[in-house]
């Protein structure tokens, strides 16, 4: 297997997609959306409780790829505890770090999340690890509709 | 026809696709997405850059020497159309954009009841009204759906469909109990591009006709692995993907019955389609100008004439110079022959491979199955089986393949799916099973 | 964008086009039919090529190799028409098989009220209904005319036609005087393909918008000889004729506005334009994907972004040096504006010329004009015309030219056309002139 | 001009185009039928006076190009005073020596029509040459609608 791919598929990203974190639904959750990627037609379902501002839990349901599978595990560690503004912040990060092309930097910040910097060059799976962060914002604004990754 | 030649073999055949060298990743290309789009030959590529080069000029009523050259291989390619399916009459076969809009072109003629009276004079038009009924299968790719529950919407007919059974094959039980006469048409697909299954078209075209039916038989992945004999099958019309049978993009097949398109209202207006052009009144050119609206693709039509000689000549080649005066007609039956038999040995190959892997599974397993293998692996999603064997340097889609009612069907959001033509190789069937036996061990 | 270099020799850049080359009957081929079709440059030519042999899959959720490289050039090419037509956004991009088809989308699709429903939950769906009235020119192509009569049929609306005058040009008041609530649809040629003429769009936009009434410009002649800013026009929708456009056959380009494209219904169903299908309920997919059925013309596409790129290319050439940093849309007002000057120079010597000879009548004298000398001779049928300017190598077409109206309004069943590119020369312009002399000798 | 051409245009086409034989109506004519090429948008009308079984006058009207137009009026010429089988044959072989392709020979029935053998080399020019002899046709048949050259 190439080099490349392992960059893709790091064990951290095989072990979430195999045993993903907060998986599941949350009954009466305060704010819920479900997002959609038009280019393979998966679909993911996120869940959030609040108090006090910030998000005391946050699970997923949904069907996807490992990248999406992983990306809504270790998605849902990161922002659990976080304010939304926190969690803008690092989904700001997330999503530069995998659309940016050109020499890769280190985006510490991000701790585990960091395994997806493989992403990038991967033009047509970008969507996979951003779907479950578009539906978690979709989420936060409350949107009704299905959000999709377009 | 029968063969009296020893097979030839096939892997020479791949120094006519260029492509075939191409080097992704530091690996050699295995293209086994030929169910989406296949690749063209030499053959093919020089007549588009001949064109280009040296007989580029808007075809019919023009008076001057390109003009005329570009047309005469244009009137050339309809009638290897015509050869390749056996039609009645070069007027029957129309040039479209692709497969899709041959599709969409019925649907719309035959639910377009208010524009019927502008046609020639027709007495009779063949229509779908409302209370009317339209039976599509399972089965069938979203070409050969969505056209369909539109044109039922807009008229108020239903769209009913034929159920299949777990190995993947109509249910022709079903299929009988759903014909009345109240059906006006049958859609259905020849060969699935999920399944790979060859539907029993003529069997079906037959049980149609009884209740007064009309079929459209979708040849999408028919056209590029068997020989198609219209009349034989006695559809009334068979739409083809020119881009799947070594031809260039852009360009469809719609043959239809020559009764039923001049019966037919007009589909687009414009340029080409006309006989005389008043504001009082306008009058409709005949077959098969009446469907061919504005400038048509002559490059890439003209391209298709030449991946037909491209296939003749795969026959000739194939039988040796044994028959030396052969129909282009009988070289085609020959090609076609082999063509299917090397791509079920290829296909058939892969699945015996691909099952000795656990976990995973075949969809699709009737007898008669064109080059597909639609499978699913217990661990990993399509995609990333279609990411992690590009590494590899094998080509294949991963996806619903425009069939999400199929999906449904079968239970799952989406397959990998590796589909095979004749210049594939046994070699690239075992790569395929090995980089998902990898990609099993990767995922456990 | 003012230009301070001395204008570059033109005829330099017919080395870029191998077809000028051609012999004809022992003569030089003098290609004067460019309203019909271009030729096209080794730039485009060779990007076909490398599709073929390096690049060709289908486009669109495909996850290896080729089909990311084809998804990405064809993307690109997107782009490059939001560029050259000035667009908004690269999803008012629209590819269809060719400028009838854009005409006959938005005729039907404005048409449909029917099919409305079906969309993605819109309010407000812009529709022609019983009693609208559409307004189009006595000058327009059958390509603006025939959907137009079919749609006006289909709902019951009443076509009107603008008068011109003898000179060609639009008829502004009676325009104005037609003009009313009731107008829903204004659809209008940019450049005559018979006359030469270019309509005052900007001004006729804003004349109907004043009465609430859609613009739809058919560019087909407009594209290969103006830069074409459709923000500035205000047009709600512009069509393309892309092998005008030095770009392959089998591909068109339809501009809308986005929130009408997004309001209207779907056009054909079929792969591509969805986001799910069920048999139950199906829902379309966004911008541009939902008017793109099937798989697109993929080589086509990429040929026309290799065609635009020609043109960028040929303004950078025709400023030299001394911008290096000129944007694509810089490049390409530079290069337009270059080729409707050369043209205008290579048809008004024509046109001189021409009119020097007893009993030649030259059809069309608008002031500004693109390049295109539409004219008769007393004694000789343009086909006749056509046919003997052909032996001497000089390529015309003859003919109604697609305008039967038209035709009629000038009271001729037929011109003969010269149609000029910026790679014809003022050497053709005199052979064609010397031409018509000889058949004046001959026919008298 | 080439030598081509000149086959084409022979001085006998030319001096019938300039000045056309058995060009007009015939009032109350037994037969009519009119005749159009969509290649061009042309059109002839022929009219047929007979009396037992002879053709007794032939004439035409219409707008075509010098090939059509003079075949039209060596048509009348030609035909005038024969019998229906009569003109057949004629028409027979004429349109045999207009579309066959190959070494040219010579059709010594057909008197001034061989002037039209150059057609040949002009396949889009066929149908001007054919249109008089396909509307004759249609109007000895009694056909009402326009016949067309397709
Ligand atoms: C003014 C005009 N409109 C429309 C068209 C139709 O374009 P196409 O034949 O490419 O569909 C043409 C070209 O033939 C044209 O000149
Ligand atoms: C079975 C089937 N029908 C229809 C189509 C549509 O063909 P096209 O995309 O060329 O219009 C395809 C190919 O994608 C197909 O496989
Ligand atoms: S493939 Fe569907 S989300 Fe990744
Ligand atoms: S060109 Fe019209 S009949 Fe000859």
């Amino acid at each position: 297997m190439s080099l490349d791919l392992r960059e893709l598929y790091q064990e951290v990203i095989l072990d979430h997609n195999k045993r993903p974190r907060n998986h599941g639904r949350i009954e009466g959750a305060a704010r819920t959306a479900e997002g959609h990627n038009p280019l393979c037609g998966d679909n993911v379902r996120v869940y959030i409780s609040t108090e006090d501002g910030k998000m005391t839990d946050v699970r997923f349901e949904g069907s996807g790829c490992a990248i999406s599978t992983a990306s809504a595990s270790l998605m849902t560690e990161a922002v659990k505890g976080k304010s939304f503004e926190e969690a803008e912040a690092i989904f700001k990060e997330f999503q530069q770090m995998v659309t940016t092309t050109g020499e890769a930097v280190p985006h510490p910040d991000l701790g585990d999340l960091e395994v997806f910097a493989g992403v990038r060059e991967y033009p047509v799976r970008i969507k996979c690890a951003t779907l479950p962060w578009h539906t978690f914002r979709a989420a936060l604004q409350g949107e009704e509709e299905a959000v999709s990754t377009e | 026809m029968t063969l009296t030649v020893k097979a030839p073999n096939f892997e020479v055949l791949r120094a006519d696709f260029p492509i075939l060298e191409t080097v992704v990743r530091g690996k050699q290309l295995a293209y086994l997405d030929n169910a989406a789009t296949s690749q063209k030959p030499q053959l093919v590529i020089d007549a588009l850059d001949r064109y280009w080069r040296a007989q580029n000029a808007n075809v019919h009523r023009g008076v001057h020497y390109l003009s005329q050259i570009a047309t005469s291989e244009f009137d050339a390619a309809r009638v290897k159309v015509q050869t390749l399916l056996n039609a009645a009459s070069s007027k029957e076969v129309i040039f479209t954009r692709g497969c899709s809009e041959s599709i969409n072109l019925v649907a719309t003629c035959l639910t377009s009841g208010a524009s019927a009276k502008a046609t020639n004079g027709q007495k009779t038009t063949p229509c779908i009204a409302e209370g009317d009924e339209i039976l599509i299968s399972t089965m069938e790719h979203h070409s050969n759906i969505v056209p369909w529950q539109m044109a039922a919407e807009r008229v108020g007919a239903t769209l009913k469909v034929i159920p299949i059974s777990d190995a993947g094959e109509i249910d022709l039980e079903a299929y009988a109990g759903l014909l009345s006469e109240k059906t006006k048409l049958v859609g259905i697909v020849h060969v699935s591009n999920s399944l790979g299954t060859v539907n029993p078209i003529k069997q079906m075209v037959e049980m149609a006709h009884a209740v007064g039916a009309l079929v459209l038989v979708d040849g999408a992945q028919a056209g590029p692995h068997l020989s198609i004999d219209v009349q034989d099958l006695d559809a009334d019309f068979y739409t083809l993907s020119c881009h799947k049978i070594y031809a260039p993009t852009g360009v469809g097949v719609l043959y239809g019955k020559r009764a039923l398109l001049e019966a037919m209202p007009p589909y687009q207006g414009g340029g080409d389609m006309i006989r005389t052009v008043s504001f009082e009144r306008t009058t409709y050119a005949e077959l098969p100008a009446k469907y061919e609206a504005g400038t048509p693709n002559v490059a890439g039509v003209i391209g298709l004439g030449a991946a037909i000689d491209y296939l003749a000549h795969l026959g000739r080649w194939y039988v040796g110079p044994e028959k030396p005066d052969m129909t282009d007609r009988e070289a085609l039956v020959v090609a076609f022959g082999a063509i299917h038999r090397r791509e079920a040995e290829l296909a058939n190959e892969a699945s015996r491979l691909l099952l000795e892997i656990p976990g995973v599974q075949i969809n699709g397993s009737a007898p008669d199955k064109a080059g597909i293998v639609s499978f699913t692996l217990d661990c990993a999603h399509p995609h990333d089986i279609g990411t992690i064997l590009d590494s590899d340097g094998i080509a294949i889609r991963a996806g619903h393949h425009c069939c999400m009612p199929l999906m449904n069907r079968l239970g799952v959001p989406a397959t990998a799916r590796a589909s095979f033509a004749f210049y594939n190789t046994m070699n690239e069937a075992e790569r395929l099973a090995s980089g998902v036996r990898k990609i099993k061990e990767m995922f456990s």
